[in-house]
């Protein structure tokens, strides 16, 4: 690993403060730092922006359901190829992308870390063999705890230590990032109850004596207890239905100052006609943007909706199974035993349809009514709202006001009318906004602090874009990629190929708690509890990421 | 003068000639033909390194020699004519927009896969997956004719929106599955499990056959519309008898696990036929 | 206990695709042979019992001994030099070999096609038409209160499918096991498995597919032409009350063999079923599985997945992946006398290809890798002796509900891995070929 | 006489178990070149247990010798035989652009065979 200098771009690195000034930016043995010896090699940047490595804290690339639709479409990857060079390797697109096509792709948009969503624990060795080879990009997985069945009974038996204890040992047992929940209490009904579903937090989820409030509340405090990098990362429940904003900002009212993290709640924020809850989906973006600008314990991605083809998959299985009455041919359910469901829908997003355009406006008004650009961060929900590659398309829409007003025009009125887009329509994201949505913000969130900048000491993950007046054109195709201090991407092509590492958690636990497991493991899993946590050869360029425990330090 | 195409060294392995195409050689010298871009096997090659090149392009091809190991032959093809003389490979005509494929000789499956427009006459037998969808698409033709004087294979005019595919011979299995709308007329004998799945369209046979228990008997009438299309085949080849025009017609609807606004017409002095046998 | 005795607890069955992971060996290290497999069925038994090594050269070419470093040079020579190869196997190996595989068939330009072409592939196509509705093994183990058996023979092919996951276990919500369950088994003939079922449905020969669209039509509550009880020698009432079973049970569950796949029909007939089991979600929770064979086939569909966006059959001549079975899958492209050379990974096509097939593998030459001699390995130019997955090698093998499992080795073997050969091989090839093969021409 | 019948390919464990010794033994090789059938069929075509059959489809034949089952467990008219080297002569090529060869329910012919016919045959 050698030494490079970066010289005469204007810099972003809103972590440090620095907004477009022009300066050298030096690297060395994968890490920035203050100075390098003249010999190093100079990029001349002039013209150029520099900013840290994207960081998506929200996408859905590796693992048991994004291989499922995978398999389920091979219409939607013969039309986009990815031919192999001497160096890399072949794949396909689409919306889910083969996993090398994934590690490249990202790459090329100047993206250097991105995190798996939501992972199956059963699901976690699968998924750490794809990131495996997903090359170039760092990344984790969140694991799904949210429906867990035993976790679920040392809650209503008032187990809370033990249960901290268990979740604490589950985050380590899978090498998973952060704790994922995914509409607390449903799929109990769904799996138990002939493909019921949850629809209030105060519900008794199926046979057990619990509700989805007091399952999530008690995630937000043990996860906080444990003190983890990104404590809990939530899906709330009602994802789609009509009128769910009031379960949204009831869920985020449960984190009581603690540190909680919504996801794409672009779908969490539609009202509904006088509470008819059968009627068309109404904007409610702006009391769930005013919650988080009001709230500074809570942060959130928006899961923004993009135009066209998109794959519809999820943990949320009676979602799916909704969205297959407008979505067509495929449905794929895939349950997992004790721990999880899964939906699958090809889906394409029509401007010309009151609910997808609808989707559309309050993803941008999210963005344009957000007053703290570190807290409510960009993301796709790639591939639910639309895939990765559309991010510079989506900037642009941030950026410039012109062409978010010609795209307004040719959307559905009577959606446009609904939502509140055309008041919030004059705001246009700079440069720096840009850098922390897709980067500091997310970094900030996830608890990377080596990530999304580039103060001394800081991973050398660098991105340098040629400036243009169309943010579209810029964004989609950096001039040089720099990831750990390799210079992956010159003049637009690839001229290494590195791994990438796994940033993964191991909270300290009572030991004691695996004799409260393995019985239930013996009884009701199908794989022995020996065989059930990760080996360390899943992740050979793992990360662990300290946890600092409430009491410790 | 058209411009011919002699194959000289037949491929060792499959050759995918997508160059073989009247757009793409419309105006180019026969030296210039014979440079255009093949693949052989996993290697970039030239047509010159297959074929002997005379005449002139002026939209139409004529193509000689046993063709069958060479695929993709006037796929995506626009516009123009090509007369094939002899056996050709798979994927005929693929997503072809317009214009006229004719061979004299047989075909490999998928002809005339997911194809828009245009005309394909096969002369001999057809393979699997005539005007069929590719894998995983649940729309397969969406225009265009497909005539095979011969026999095919399964799966002919799967997932058809619109089109028609005409078979002289027999029909494998499951002719017509997930019809869309559209029309198959098979002169000889179908296959098992027409139409399953299908949701609209007509599919036409002169020969008794047994059809899936979601199938349902509705009337025997003489339909206008193969009064029209059945004259339109008997002129490109196919040997289309009076009694054929004039029915009568058995009309079984189906497919009722789906929309049930499917039929299949099957001739009755052919199933008259049957009972006496 | 003395030295040369070593017990390996929680160690992973690979022979099925039930993947079994509660085995208990019992290891003489002294004669490197396995003497006791607690829990292991009759097939895992034999698996286990029967692996010895019979003093095997490293390598044959051309049926002359070698060494695994002249025989990596001589298949790397092959594989460099061929314009249409197949790399096709892979279902009795570890994830981490299958993963160099593909990585041999991209570089190359070849194809890579799995055993899963002729098993299960037609239930991939189905899959990729209609979806599917499944689960994990321990779902049905805890929650199915009907279970319906169709075209296959578990007690033969699969014994631990009954004891361990699907029909006697006691689950969480079916607490006291098979009288929990209504288990249901369709079969064209009785096998040892019939015993099993409370019913059993007797179809003709080459009827499943109509015996499960007129279940389609009921359950749906469409018309249904009584000829079908000729057509199938099923009576319309057997028909009308397994489909009110399936509609009123709690969680259903059909699991398929390859009665199904490997009959007139093919993927229609397991897309018959799944979408059946689809359709039943409008009234309960339904799920359907295929039963697949080896034992890491379902490995090999997820590896070739996630490298190349299809499951089997891909084609990388052109310098990107093409998916087309019946034009990229092994049996086609060896009938038609496509393919140039072979790359056979642990599996035995001379034995089970149709003869057309094994007529044009002794054609062309052939490279393969295999514990055992084979059929395959006998016609073979290159032929690696390499170590046994799960007993001598660890990795990753799938079970059949696509649950990944750690492999726990009982002994060392003298012979390299699958991985260790394939790896040698592609660095050779690389180093020929200066890299990956440039794509011939840009993307059509 | 011959009589077309219906061959159904599949598994057995003692296949399984066999195959696991050696796919090259003696074992393996015998009960790959066994055919069940119905005891019923067999005695119409004066068949006993071991005679030797032909069976000749579309693709090939093969000379294998019979095992009588019940009617209740094999139909009259079907035949049984596990996968492996012998079955695999009658299968067709033929994949119908699925992949996947046909070796349930082929159409075979069956006729008894002259033992001495057998040996000449090397059957």
């Amino acid at each position: 690993m050698g030494m490079l200098r970066i010289a005469g771009g204007r810099v972003y690195d809103p972590a440090n403060g620095i907004a477009g000034a022009v300066r050298e930016v030096c690297i060395r043995d994968g890490k920035i730092v203050a100075d390098v010896p003249p010999e190093a090699r100079t990029i001349d940047a002039r013209g150029m922006v520099v900013m840290p490595g994207g960081v998506d804290i929200h996408c859905h690339i590796a693992g048991p359901k994004v291989n499922l639709a995978r398999k389920v479409q091979p219409e939607d990857h013969r039309h986009d190829v990815h031919l192999r060079t001497r160096i890399t390797r072949s794949g396909t697109g689409g919306t889910v992308p083969s996993t090398f096509a994934t590690g490249y792709r990202y790459a090329a948009l100047g993206y250097t870390t991105a995190m798996e969503a939501a992972v199956t624990p059963l699901g976690a060795r699968h998924t750490l063999e794809e990131l495996h080879d997903t090359p170039v990009i760092d990344k984790g997985f969140f694991v799904l705890v949210g429906n867990n069945v035993l976790l679920y009974r040392l809650l209503q038996e008032g187990r809370t230590e033990e249960f901290r204890h268990a979740l604490a040992w589950w985050l380590g047992a899978t090498k998973a990032y952060a704790p994922k929940l995914v509409n607390p209490g449903g799929d109990e009904l769904w799996k138990g109850q002939r493909n019921a579903n949850i629809t209030k937090l105060d519900e008794k989820i199926g046979p057990f004596d619990l509700t989805p409030r007091q399952v999530i509340a008690a995630f937000i405090e043990a996860a906080n207890e444990l003190g983890l990098p990104h404590p809990v990362h939530i899906h709330c429940n009602n994802l789609g239905h009509t009128g769910n904003y009031e379960t949204t900002l009831e869920t985020m009212r449960l984190a009581e100052g603690r540190r909680a993290h919504f996801t794409h709640i672009q779908f969490h924020s539609y009202g509904s006609v006088a509470g008819k809850s059968r009627d068309n989906p109404t904007s409610r973006a702006r009391d769930i943007a005013e919650f988080v600008n009001t709230h500074p314990n809570i942060t959130a991605d928006v899961g923004a909706v993009m135009f066209g083809r998109s794959t519809s998959m999820t943990a949320d299985a009676p979602l799916a199974y909704m969205l297959r009455r407008f979505g067509g041919a495929k449905w794929v359910n895939a349950d997992t035993e004790m721990e999880s469901g899964c939906g699958i829908i090809p889906f394409t997003y029509q401007d010309r349809v009151y609910t997808n355009a609808l989707q559309w406006a309050i993803g941008l008004e999210l963005f344009l009514l957000s007053e703290d650009p570190w807290r409510m961060v960009f993301s796709t929900d790639h591939p639910n709202g639309g895939s990765f590659m559309t991010y510079p398309r989506l900037i642009r829409l941030l950026m410039d006001r012109e062409y978010r007003k010609e795209q307004m025009s040719r959307v559905n009125q009577k959606a446009l009318d609904q939502s509140g887009l055309r008041d919030c329509q004059e705001r246009e994201y700079t440069l720096n906004e840009i850098a922390i949505i897709t980067r500091a913000g997310p970094a900030r969130i996830l608890g990377l602090t080596e990530k999304g900048q580039l103060g001394v000491g800081a991973d050398a993950d660098v991105t340098i874009y040629e400036e243009d007046a169309d943010k579209e054109k810029m964004f989609a195709a950096p001039r040089y990629v720099i990831k750990g201090g390799e210079l992956v991407i010159e003049d637009h092509e690839f001229r290494t190929e590195v791994a990438g590492r796994v940033y993964h958690v191991a909270p300290g636990y009572d030991p004691g708690i695996e004799r409260v497991l393995e019985p239930f493991f013996e009884d009701y899993y199908t794989i022995r509890f020996a065989n059930y946590p990760v080996a360390d050869r899943y992740a050979p360029h793992a990360r662990v990421v300290p946890t600092a425990p409430a009491g410790a330090s | 003068m058209s411009l011919a195409i002699t194959l000289h060294t037949p491929p060792a392995v499959p050759l995918e000639a997508d160059a073989l195409s009247p757009a793409r050689l419309a105006g180019l010298a026969p030296d210039q033909v014979a440079r255009c871009p093949v693949v052989h096997g996993n290697q970039a090659a030239e047509l010159g390194e297959f074929f002997t090149v005379s005449g002139t392009a002026d939209g139409e091809i004529h193509l000689e020699g046993d063709l069958s190991r060479v695929k993709r032959v006037g796929a995506g093809m626009s516009g123009g004519r090509m007369v094939i003389h002899g056996p050709v490979g798979m994927h005929l005509g693929a997503g072809m927009s317009g214009g006229e494929i004719v061979v004299e000789g047989d075909a490999g499956d998928w002809v005339g896969p997911e194809m828009t427009g245009g005309r394909i006459v096969i002369r001999g037998n057809a393979g699997h997956m005539v005007g069929s969808a590719l894998r995983g698409s649940a729309i397969g033709m969406r225009g265009g004719e497909i005539v095979v004087l011969g026999s095919v294979g399964n799966e002919a005019g799967s997932g058809m929106r619109r089109g028609l595919v005409a078979v002289g011979g027999d029909a494998g299995d499951f002719a017509g599955v997930n019809l869309v709308a559209g029309t198959i007329v098979v002169l000889g004998r179908l296959g098992w499990r027409t139409g399953a799945g299908m949701k609209r369209g007509t599919i036409v046979s002169m020969q008794p056959a047994e059809l899936l228990p979601t199938f349902a008997y509705a009337c025997t009438y003489r339909p206008v519309f193969l009064r029209l299309y059945l004259p339109h085949l008997r002129r490109l080849g196919l040997p289309v008898t009076d009694e054929q025009v004039n029915g009568p017609y058995q009309r079984w609807s189906g497919d009722a696990v789906e929309l049930n606004r499917g039929e299949i017409l099957l001739l009755e002095s052919g199933l008259a036929a049957r009972q006496a046998a | 206990m003395s030295e040369a005795v070593r017990v390996v607890p929680d160690a992973t069955c690979t022979f099925c695709g039930c993947v079994c992971d509660d085995m208990v060996l019992t290891v003489d290290l002294e004669h490197k042979r396995i003497t006791k497999a607690e829990n292991a069925c009759i097939l895992g038994k034999a698996w286990f019992k029967e692996h010895s090594h019979e003093d095997r050269p490293f390598a044959l070419i051309g049926g002359r001994e070698a060494t695994t470093e002249e025989a990596v040079e001589e298949a790397a020579r092959i594989l460099a030099g061929a314009r249409f190869p197949v790399v096709y196997g892979l279902s009795d190996t570890t994830c981490e070999a299958q993963r160099v595989a593909v990585a041999i068939a991209d570089m190359i330009g070849g194809t890579v096609d799995t055993t899963t072409s002729v098993c299960h592939g037609p239930s991939g196509i189905a899959f990729q038409g209609v979806g599917e509705s499944t689960a994990s093994l321990g779902e049905i183990k805890n929650r199915a209160d009907l279970i319906v058996f169709w075209g296959g023979n578990p007690a033969e092919a699969h014994p631990r499918l009954f004891t361990r996951y699907a029909v006697t276990p006691k689950g969480m919500y079916v607490p006291n096991g098979k009288k929990d369950r209504t288990v249901v088994l369709v079969d064209v003939r009785r096998t040892l498995s019939t015993p099993v079922a409370d019913i059993f449905i007797q179809v003709k020969p080459r009827s499943d597919f109509e015996v499960l669209w007129a279940l389609r039509a009921l359950v749906k509550g469409r018309p249904v032409d009584p000829a079908v009880e000729q057509r199938t020698g099923v009576k319309l009432e057997v028909l009308q009350d397994l489909a009110h079973r399936m509609k009123t049970c709690r969680f259903g569950a059909l699991l398929f063999g390859m009665g199904l796949t490997m009959n007139r029909g093919r993927h229609f007939n397991s897309g018959a079923l799944l979408a059946l089991a689809t359709d039943l979600n409008e009234f309960t929770h339904f799920v359907a599985k295929p039963v697949r064979g080896h034992g890491n086939v379902t490995g090999a569909d997820n590896v070739v997945s996630w490298q190349t966006g299809f499951p089997f059959g891909v084609n990388f001549s052109r310098g990107y992946p093409r998916f087309n079975p019946g034009e990229f899958t092994t049996v086609d492209l060896l009938v038609r006398g496509e393919a140039d050379a072979a790359l056979i990974i642990a599996s035995d096509p001379a034995s089970n290809f149709p003869k057309a097939a094994i007529e044009h593998l002794k054609r062309i030459p052939v490279i393969t890798l295999d514990p055992k001699a084979t059929p395959t390995s006998q016609l073979a130019r290159v032929a690696f002796t390499t170590a046994t997955y799960g007993i001598n090698v660890a990795g990753t093998v799938y079970r059949m509900d696509d649950v990944p499992i750690t492999l726990r080795p009982a002994f060392e073997s003298p012979y390299p891995s699958d991985e260790q050969v394939l790896t040698a091989i592609r660095d050779r090839v690389r180093s020929l070929l200066g890299g990956n093969r440039l794509p011939p021409v840009p993307a059509a | 006489m011959a009589e077309i019948m219906t061959l159904i390919g599949g598994r057995s464990n003692k296949q399984g178990t066999a195959l696991c010794a050696s796919k090259l033994g003696a074992e393996y090789r015998e009960l790959c070149s066994t055919v069940e059938m119905n005891l019923e069929d067999m005695a119409r075509l004066g068949l006993t247990n071991n005679s030797k059959v032909r069976l000749r489809s579309a693709a090939g034949e093969v000379i294998v010798r019979c095992k009588g089952r019940e009617s209740k467990d094999l139909p009259p008219g079907i035949l049984f035989m596990t996968y492996g080297p012998v079955s695999s002569q009658l299968m067709a090529g033929d994949t119908a652009a699925s992949g996947m060869p046909i070796s349930k329910n082929l159409d075979v012919e069956v006729e008894p065979v002259v033992e001495t016919e057998a040996e000449t045959r090397g059957g």
